[in-house]
């Protein structure tokens, strides 16, 4: 049976050498910190994907088509001449397009967000108080049983306070 | 505390749902009438035209409601000594109107003319339902007011509905200026 | 930043302010709930309840206090969109400390936004009929109309200041969460969605900030642009101004940046404890940007009397002249100029920034005088239009002068409970600031 | 969920709905009622409107209307398109007579007094109540002989109602009827009889001529027949033949019809008379008047050189001859003369010379000039004036008055002490509508139909050069419980009994209307030749809304002569009560547009439009121009005190450049102590601070006869106008041509 | 659905020309003649009495809110004795550009198709941007609940609504007066002639210095005023396009040359 372990650590550097050792070991890891650590991870382990921008650029895109189709198909829906205007005059459409490639877009980014970041752990369990606080968290997964010890030992030896065994389900 | 939302929202939705019921099923859409008069028997049975007391139909924008002459025009012979009539008749010894209570009412910034819509054939029975059947007058409704095509809840989405399809029916087009606000606004 | 703090401190520091409240506390927000109902509240049930006759409003003069308010409440949210988002996207790292309160403060000045739009309708009860959605009269919304631009446009900016407000607050908030109790820890996590803090979601929080800002950036400019089309789009002498929308928005990010200096100025005095994050440094920077911003102003102010003099018609000229001279209100453009252009330049003295009078009275003077030049444009351009024998002065009854200072007060009493659930700083933010914790220092 | 949360959102959702309920039951309204006819009446369908012709009593013009009636209620007046007089159209007075008919303020039923005479305190009595009291005075009276104790007073009353009053008075066995109004051009009547022998008011045919000459006659608005001549002023300025007509104005105060006129000649207040008898000497002396007897025109007006013109009226001289050039030749030319011209204590004689100006330039009787009316004449009686009752109520010789649309007490100046005499008369009954200042001191109130519920006809006076007659049929039936001043008359003769019973046998007034038109009928040619039967005239009369030939009758030439008008001709320019130091400026007052003599100031409409000139609504105001005012340091909007020799009053001061700077101007009408909600405590009655004057031929009220001085006193009171700003700034608002370029442009048009 | 679809393609083609609402039934036209305008103001009132505008009151008149939808501007130029009095009636203008149609956010003014400039009193909200962008301000505004005193409110025209609390309103060239000339046409298969729609003001005027009629019927009266070389329109230079012509007033500008 597969389980994690978690290092709770000090020091950012500490961690991330750790991580970086079992990484190496083939180990799946997961840096949980109280702070975002974007820039040290990515100077450790190279740059990672951003699925987000998909989601932002679809949103845009359905923004402006919305806003768009909207402004013309309700004015001619219900034809009220205004003004020697055309009845799809096309400023003010660019204008509301304008606004709802904004908002889509953001809609659509916060769901890209939820979706991809909150969504796989919403039901997870915290797993130490500090790690929201002021400690730095290595959760190591699909540790076999036997390698528990080893695991630890490396932590330990780069500096852990203190390391825990996660139970998943 | 815990379903705060959930009370919120019901709460909100059965207000919406309750108020709407009260237009829907409670208002006055069948008002008892000081005598009661029989539409079933007058347009049904009798097969009187609509046209014959609601003499204005055509010529105004008011259908008007029979003056109590036209009812006693029938009324000194017929059934006279039924107890409703005698009640009819007693309104025009005393020289007063019947208080008849008003069943479609449309508000004042709605300018409806019968005239044309009776120039143009649409049927009464198209807005007023099935009149000839019914004992006493019913605006008809449907759950929730849909379809609006079918029945008549004075809603101007209703008029437009008729003024841009179903017109065709009776006049070949729509109606002309039909969807201008001031077609039907005043 | 102190870099001697630790984090555990600056958690219990932040997380104190929301859960430490004394009586002092409770009597101000009591205070400031009963005023905003007496002055706000009733009135404008008066208001609704005998129509917009209660308010100085007349034939010619149509928009008066009441949009004056409006305007000047979108300006109020500008600068903390920019701060939050511009800056963001500049990743500059003076924002961090100052940021949250900056977007808070445009969340509930959007709030206002709303209610001035309501409070300055005819038929409030109809304001759904200017949104575009399917009914049974099958009527849509006007396209064409600056007030259809001003629903879309704040609609939009509305939604995205509290996409952006709530989702930097997710890792603030799950770290609150392992710590509160009771409703406070229910509400926490619930809003938390789950957020643990590991790489991939900050990761992923860090690029979605990055679009929010990339997105919210152009509405800084595009929302008080289309605000100041409600006036340059009309051909009325004083309002048809091609100046207007930088001038609004200028205008709008003055205040908003004085409403922002001023607002920290009285959180820190009535939590010391915030002393410690938001320092002289942040003064500093902040009050840069109001010299620079005032200056701006104060071209754009000049060219557009300048402008109007230039045409040289009648209508521009008597315009002026009313605007200037004749107009009951004439004297405040004295006001509007001293505050507006003189007293921010007083902060290119070094020590003018973090004194007493650089952190309240400047601020102040500065919100009454923007205040002030929403004031002098709206109702004054409207008694002045083209047939003589319209022209009508304004005179602001007591209802219209009540909702405004009601509404103040509805926004302070806001912000008060604001800051007693949510954490009114950047926690993570704040701890970025202090610097990572590496055993090797760099 | 738990079964307690499941129940709590149950009671909240049922409580919602039923809250939904109830909202929903008090936001709509109940069913409306409908209400059937009984029986249907005749050519009425619900929802269409019917026109009834008819006509407007507002003044004196006689214009016939058209009112609009949906569903038994009138619902708006418009001018009848086929009457001469108005052509379709109608002044805003008439079409504010609708408010008149359903003024709240109107008196609904008979009414006694209660308390003390003046006080208001009246009780509601019955109409069978009020006419056997008034009845039962009126046998006592007879009964002791004294029945020309009896005194009517009523409006300048024409047509069956005046034959119905005089017949009801000389049954009775009094001669003291008597008409009176403010405005009554008894000045013009006279003038015109003894220059030109006529006996009723000339057609001044404004519409056909080429030059106008007018002396204070605000035709616009208030003089004689206003819409007929409005209607005209718009056809002289663009007539067919298109030439523009030119007008010139002389008065001291630009009035609404000044401020249209091309010239503007200010000439001295009191003066103007003497004006234009320097034109008409400058006629004959520079050889315009081709008649035979010029040498004794020429000596007859000798005293009037333009020379010596000049220094008295402040009117140059060259101007006064280029005035009198063109007046002499231009063809048609006509001249016509009233309201400010009439209003001094010799206002008479300014008439003659306005008569003799168009003689002299020989206007009269050709299109374009003056027409004389050669229908029905009336008498007017030029003794049996106001100042006769007040006269006879002081020496106790009144017994009983009768009081019908006429308020002397508003109307009169203070000086005259009308108030006070009619305290004197132990009886007065007023069939008034409304709670007038006269009708106030009534003992009897029993209310009379408006003219919308009214029988009646009319002779038109000034009429158009061919009889003109309209009828005025009930357009509604009566909405208050009222009776026709007819009928009240009728019932009386049948309560009086006797002898005043035996000559009045008529059921209702609508009966001795039909008779009188009988009798007109078989009487006149043109009539008869109009239709078959007298029934099918009546029903083309109620049809049309009156009679009037299809053509135009001939015109016929009157001449006056210098020998009858020589006693007639003013001596010198009218005197003013006061000092000049003591009271340095003219006042002159006019009828306002609205209100004219006070009647129009209880309704809202009339008080709600502003005033043409002025702009000022729901007030009173006092006209100064703008250089007099800043030497008294006195700015727009400042209340003064309005002094006379004979008293005091407030007003607010409009700043008015079209205004002699020695001149002040006070309009007519406002100032009312009662007469409903509308009228009752707005602005101030300039009448109260004249002096008692009349004309000595014609007994007309002399409204122009005093100095006043003004001072400023603070007062909360606001005057309000409308107006923002009267500077056109370049703004080119309102554009205009010169008459040159106009005149060129039609011959390149035609 | 394919109805839907079908109708907005097809209007698609037609709505995106510009000026399509050019083909209009009527261009309903008033012209003033203000060489025969003499500024008595029979046209205001007889504007009170047909469309049940509501008297104000002192109070309100004193705060520019008097109702009238059709009012007499007079301007005065010039000193004592050199006055010049200048009359001009505004009303709406029933500008085929109009300031005011852009304005509304939902509508409630817009043009028909008689080239009215309406005003839909039930679908306003109130939000004042009509007026304000109006440059004749001519629109009037329900500052409260007027009263019609009893029982004044007899006199209050049926074929016109009385407007509520909060709603705009202006002048209407007497719309309901064209509805009911047309549907006398209608009823005698005939087009509405010329003079036979009055608005109430011109109705009344007596100096009959105004002409309304049809600018689209060659033959109207108005259409042959319109041509004339006085006509002009006012604040021509704001291109708004106003229906209302009006003639150039006949009169000596400068000092006269009397003294």
């Amino acid at each position: 049976m597969d389980n994690s372990l978690l290092g709770i650590f000090q020091y950012v550097d500490d961690l991330l050498a750790a991580a970086e050792k079992c990484k190496k070991s083939g180990y799946g890891i997961t840096i949980i910190s109280p702070v975002p650590l974007v820039h040290e991870i990515e100077h450790t382990f190279g740059e990672s994907k951003n699925p987000v921008k998909y989601f932002t650029g679809l949103g845009a895109i359905t923004g402006y088509l919305f806003g768009t189709l909207f402004a013309i198909t309700t004015s001619i829906l219900y034809v009220l001449p205004r003004s020697g205007r055309p009845i799809i005059a096309i400023p003010p459409i660019l204008l509301i397009s304008y606004e709802t490639t904004i908002l889509l877009g953001v809609l659509f980014t916060l769901m890209g967000f939820i979706v991809l970041a909150l969504a796989p752990s919403f039901k997870a369990k915290e797993y130490d108080v500090g790690l929201a606080i002021d400690s730095f968290g290595l959760l190591v997964d699909g540790v076999r049983e036997n390698k528990f010890g080893d695991i630890e030992k490396v932590m330990r030896e780069y500096g852990a306070n203190e390391v825990k065994r996660i139970e998943k389900k | 505390m815990k379903y705060f939302i959930a009370y919120v929202s019901v709460a909100v939705i059965t207000f919406a749902l309750g108020y709407k019921a009260y237009g829907l099923y409670f208002s006055d859409l069948s008002p008892v009438q000081p005598i009661p008069f029989s539409h079933k028997i007058h347009a049904g049975t009798n097969k009187i035209p609509c046209m014959y007391c609601h003499i204005y139909a055509e010529k105004s924008r008011h259908a008007g409601v029979p003056n109590v002459k036209r009812c006693m025009g029938c009324h000194s012979i017929i059934k006279t000594d039924s107890p409703l009539i005698q009640k009819l008749a007693s309104y025009w010894e005393k020289k007063e109107p019947i208080p008849w209570v008003k069943v479609y009412n449309l508000p004042d910034h709605v300018y409806f003319p019968h005239k044309r819509h009776v120039k143009a054939g649409v049927p009464c029975q198209r807005c007023h339902g099935d009149v000839a059947n019914m004992d006493r007058i019913t605006r008809e409704v449907v759950p929730f007011g849909l379809p609006y095509g079918m029945v008549s809840p004075l809603k101007m989405g209703w008029c437009i509905e008729c003024h841009n399809n179903e017109a065709q029916k009776y006049i070949g087009t729509p109606v002309k200026n039909g969807t201008d606000c001031w077609t039907c606004h005043k | 930043m102190d870099r001697t703090i630790t984090y555990k401190e600056a958690s219990e520091d932040i997380s104190g302010i929301i859960t430490k409240t004394g009586w002092k506390y409770y009597a101000v927000l009591t205070l400031m709930a009963v005023s905003a109902v007496s002055f706000l509240f009733l009135p404008w049930a008066y208001q609704i309840y005998s129509g917009q006759g209660v308010t100085g409003l007349n034939a010619p003069v149509f928009w008066g206090l009441y949009l004056v308010n409006f305007i000047y409440w979108v300006g109020i949210a500008h600068a903390g969109t920019l701060i939050s988002a511009m800056l963001y996207i500049t990743q500059t790292p003076w924002r961090r400390a100052i940021a949250r309160g900056a977007e808070t403060m445009t969340f509930f000045a959007l709030f206002l936004v709303s209610l001035f739009i309501f409070v300055h309708m005819g038929r409030p009860w109809n304001f759904y009929w200017t949104m575009p959605y399917p009914n049974q009269r099958q009527i849509w919304t006007n396209f064409t109309s600056p007030i259809t631009f001003d629903v879309f446009a704040i609609g939009t900016y509305t939604t995205s200041s509290i996409v952006f407000l709530f989702f930097g607050m997710i890792p603030d908030l799950a770290s609150l969460s392992h710590t509160a109790t009771g409703w406070r820890k229910r509400l926490y996590t619930a809003l938390s969605f789950g957020w643990r803090g590991t790489d991939r979601q900050w990761h992923l929080q860090a690029k979605a900030c990055m679009f929010f800002g990339a997105f919210i950036m152009p509405l800084v400019v595009s929302v008080h642009s289309v605000v100041s089309w409600d006036f340059a789009l009309s051909v009325v002498p004083g309002y048809a101004k091609t100046v207007f929308a930088p001038y609004f928005v200028t205008g709008a990010l003055l205040s908003g940046f004085a409403g922002v200096l001023l607002m920290l100025s009285i959180m820190r005095e009535a939590y010391p404890v915030m002393k410690k994050y938001v320092t002289a440094y942040h003064y500093d920077k902040v009050t840069i940007f109001v010299v620079v911003l005032s200056l701006i102003w104060s071209y754009l102010t000049l060219m557009e009397v300048v402008t109007g003099l230039y045409a040289n018609t009648s209508q521009e000229i008597e315009h002026l002249k009313y605007k200037l001279a004749i107009s009951p209100f004439s004297y405040l453009f004295a006001l509007m100029i001293f505050s507006n252009s003189v007293l921010p330049l007083l902060y290119i003295f070094k020590k003018l920034r973090n004194s007493f009078f650089g952190r309240f009275i400047i601020p102040v003077f500065v919100l009454i005088g923007m205040w002030l030049e929403r004031f002098l444009i709206v109702p004054n351009s409207l008694s002045r239009k083209f047939l003589p024998w319209m022209w009508h002065d304004y005179s602001p009854t007591w209802v219209e002068y009540s909702i405004p200072i009601g509404a103040l007060f509805f926004f302070i009493s806001m912000f008060m409970v604001f800051i007693k659930v949510f954490p009114i700083i950047a926690i993570f933010e704040v701890k970025e600031d202090i610097g990572i914790p590496m055993r090797k220092s760099h | 969920m738990k079964r307690r949360d499941f129940l709590k959102i149950l009671g909240v959702g049922g409580v919602g709905t039923g809250l939904g309920y109830f909202f929903g039951k008090a936001s709509k309204p109940p069913a409306a009622e409908l209400i059937p006819y009984l029986i249907p009446p005749v050519d009425v369908i619900p929802g269409v409107a019917n026109w009834y012709p008819s006509l407007c009593t507002q003044c004196s013009a006689g214009c016939g209307i058209h009112v609009r009636v949906m569903e038994g209620r009138a619902k708006k007046i418009e001018g009848n398109p086929l009457h001469p007089i108005n052509k379709g159209k109608l002044c805003a007075r008439g079409q504010a007579s609708l408010q008149v008919l359903y003024n709240p303020d109107r008196i609904k039923k008979p009414l006694k007094r209660r308390g003390d005479r003046g006080k208001g305190d009246f009780e509601e009595i019955t109409w069978e109540e009020g006419l056997s009291l008034l009845s039962k005075n009126l046998t006592a009276l007879s009964e002791k002989g004294e029945t020309e104790k009896l005194y009517f007073v009523s409006s300048q009353t024409r047509g069956s109602l005046n034959s119905i009053i005089n017949n009801f008075m000389a049954s009775y066995g009094s001669p003291n009827y008597m008409q009176y109004e403010l405005i009554q051009n008894k000045n013009l009547l006279f003038a015109n009889h003894v220059s030109m022998g006529l006996n009723n008011i000339p057609h001044y045919d404004i519409a056909n001529t080429k030059y106008l000459l007018s002396f204070g006659a605000d035709f616009g608005t208030t003089w004689l027949s206003p819409v007929n001549y409005s209607f005209a002023y718009g056809q002289m300025r663009q007539g067919e033949d298109g030439i523009r007509g030119k007008f010139v104005q002389i008065e001291p105060r630009l009035s609404l019809t000044g401020a249209n006129a091309d010239e503007w000649v200010p000439a001295k207040p009191g003066t103007e008379g003497v004006l234009a008898l320097a034109i008409a000497y400058a006629i004959v002396e520079d050889g315009y008047y081709k008649g035979s007897d010029a040498a004794s025109w020429k000596a007859l007006l000798s005293e009037y050189s333009p020379k010596d013109a000049a220094v008295v009226t402040e009117i140059a001289e060259g101007r006064i001859r280029e005035i009198a050039k063109e007046f002499g030749q231009t063809r048609p030319s006509l001249a016509i003369g009233g309201e400010n011209l009439a209003r001094y204590e010799n206002g008479m004689s300014g008439i003659v010379a306005v008569n003799i100006l168009n003689h002299l330039a020989g206007n009269i009787g050709i299109r374009g000039g003056v027409i004389p009316n050669s229908n029905g004449s009336r008498t007017i009686d030029f003794k049996n004036n106001i100042n006769a009752l007040a006269t006879a109520a002081s020496a106790s010789k009144v017994k009983t008055l009768l009081v019908y649309n006429t308020n002397p007490v508003f109307t009169t100046p203070k000086a005259m002490k009308t108030e006070e005499s009619l305290r004197n008369i132990p009886f007065i009954a007023s069939f008034s509508s409304f709670m007038d200042e006269t009708t106030a001191m009534a003992d009897l109130i029993l209310p009379a139909h408006t003219s919308l519920e009214d029988w009646g006809d009319d002779f038109a006076d000034p009429s158009v050069g061919h009889p003109v007659v309209t009828i005025m049929q009930p357009a509604v039936s009566p909405f208050f419980n009222t009776v026709g001043i007819g009928d009240i008359i009728l019932s009386l003769a049948k309560g009086i009994g006797g002898k005043v019973k035996d000559k009045m046998q008529w059921n209702d007034f609508s009966d001795y209307l039909k008779d009188a038109w009988k009798a007109n009928y078989s009487k006149d040619k043109d009539m008869l030749a109009s239709a078959l039967t007298f029934d099918e005239f009546w029903n083309q009369l109620l049809a049309r809304g009156g009679w009037w030939p299809a053509d135009q009758a001939k015109v016929k030439s009157v001449a006056v002569s210098p020998k009858g008008i020589e006693a007639h001709i003013a001596k010198a320019s009218s005197r003013f009560e006061g000092d000049e130091k003591g009271f340095p400026l003219y006042l002159t007052t006019y009828a306002h547009s609205s209100y004219l003599d006070g009647r129009g100031a209880n309704l809202p409409w009339l008080q709600e439009i502003p005033d043409p000139m002025t702009s000022v609504v729901w007030g009173n105001w006092i006209e100064l121009n703008p250089k007099t005012a800043s030497n008294m340091g006195i700015k727009e909007g400042d209340t003064v005190s309005v002094e006379s020799p004979f008293g005091k009053i407030n007003a607010h001061v409009y700043l008015y450049p079209g205004i002699r700077p020695d001149t002040v101007s006070m309009p007519i009408g406002q100032g009312h102590s009662t007469y409903g909600r509308y009228a009752k405590g707005r602005g101030s009655n300039p009448i109260d601070i004249l002096p008692f004057k009349e004309d000595p031929n014609t007994g007309e009220l002399a409204l122009n006869v005093t100095r006043v001085k003004i001072s400023r006193v603070i007062s909360s009171e606001k005057m309000v106008k409308i107006e923002g700003s009267t500077k056109e700034l370049g703004r080119n608002i309102v554009q205009t041509i010169s008459p040159d370029e106009f005149n060129k442009m039609n011959k390149e048009v035609s | 659905m394919a109805g839907f679809l079908e109708r907005i393609t097809e209007r698609w083609k037609v709505y995106r020309e510009p000026g399509f609402f050019k083909k209009l039934d009527h261009k309903w036209t008033m012209v003033i003649d203000l060489d025969k305008c003499n500024g008595c103001g029979a046209c205001v009132l007889a504007c009170y009495a047909e469309n049940n505008l509501p008297v104000v009151g002192k109070d309100e008149c004193a705060m520019s809110r008097a109702f009238s939808w059709l009012r007499i501007e007079r301007y005065i130029d010039g000193e004592y004795p050199d006055v010049k009095v200048k009359f001009i009636p505004v009303m709406c203008q029933h500008c085929s550009k109009a300031p005011c149609e852009t304005g509304c956010p939902v509508y409630a003014t817009y043009h028909n198709q008689d080239g009215l400039n309406v005003q839909v009193y039930n679908r306003c909200v109130g939000t004042f941007t009509c007026a304000t962008y109006c440059p004749y301000d001519v629109r009037r505004f329900n500052w409260r609940s007027y009263k019609f005193e009893q029982p004044l409110d007899h006199q209050l025209n049926p074929d016109v609504t009385v407007r509520e609390m909060g709603v705009m309103e202006k002048c209407t060239f007497c719309i309901q007066r064209i509805r009911a000339a047309k549907d006398k046409a209608k009823d005698e298969g005939r087009t509405v002639q010329d003079g036979e729609v009055l608005p109430a003001c011109v109705q009344s005027c007596p100096t009959g210095a105004m002409i309304f009629g049809d600018l689209l019927d060659p033959n109207s009266k108005a259409a042959k005023l319109a041509k004339s070389p006085r006509r002009y329109r006012l604040l021509e230079e704001l291109n708004a396009d106003p229906s209302v012509i009006y003639l150039k007033r006949v009169m000596k500008e400068g000092p006269s040359k009397h003294g």
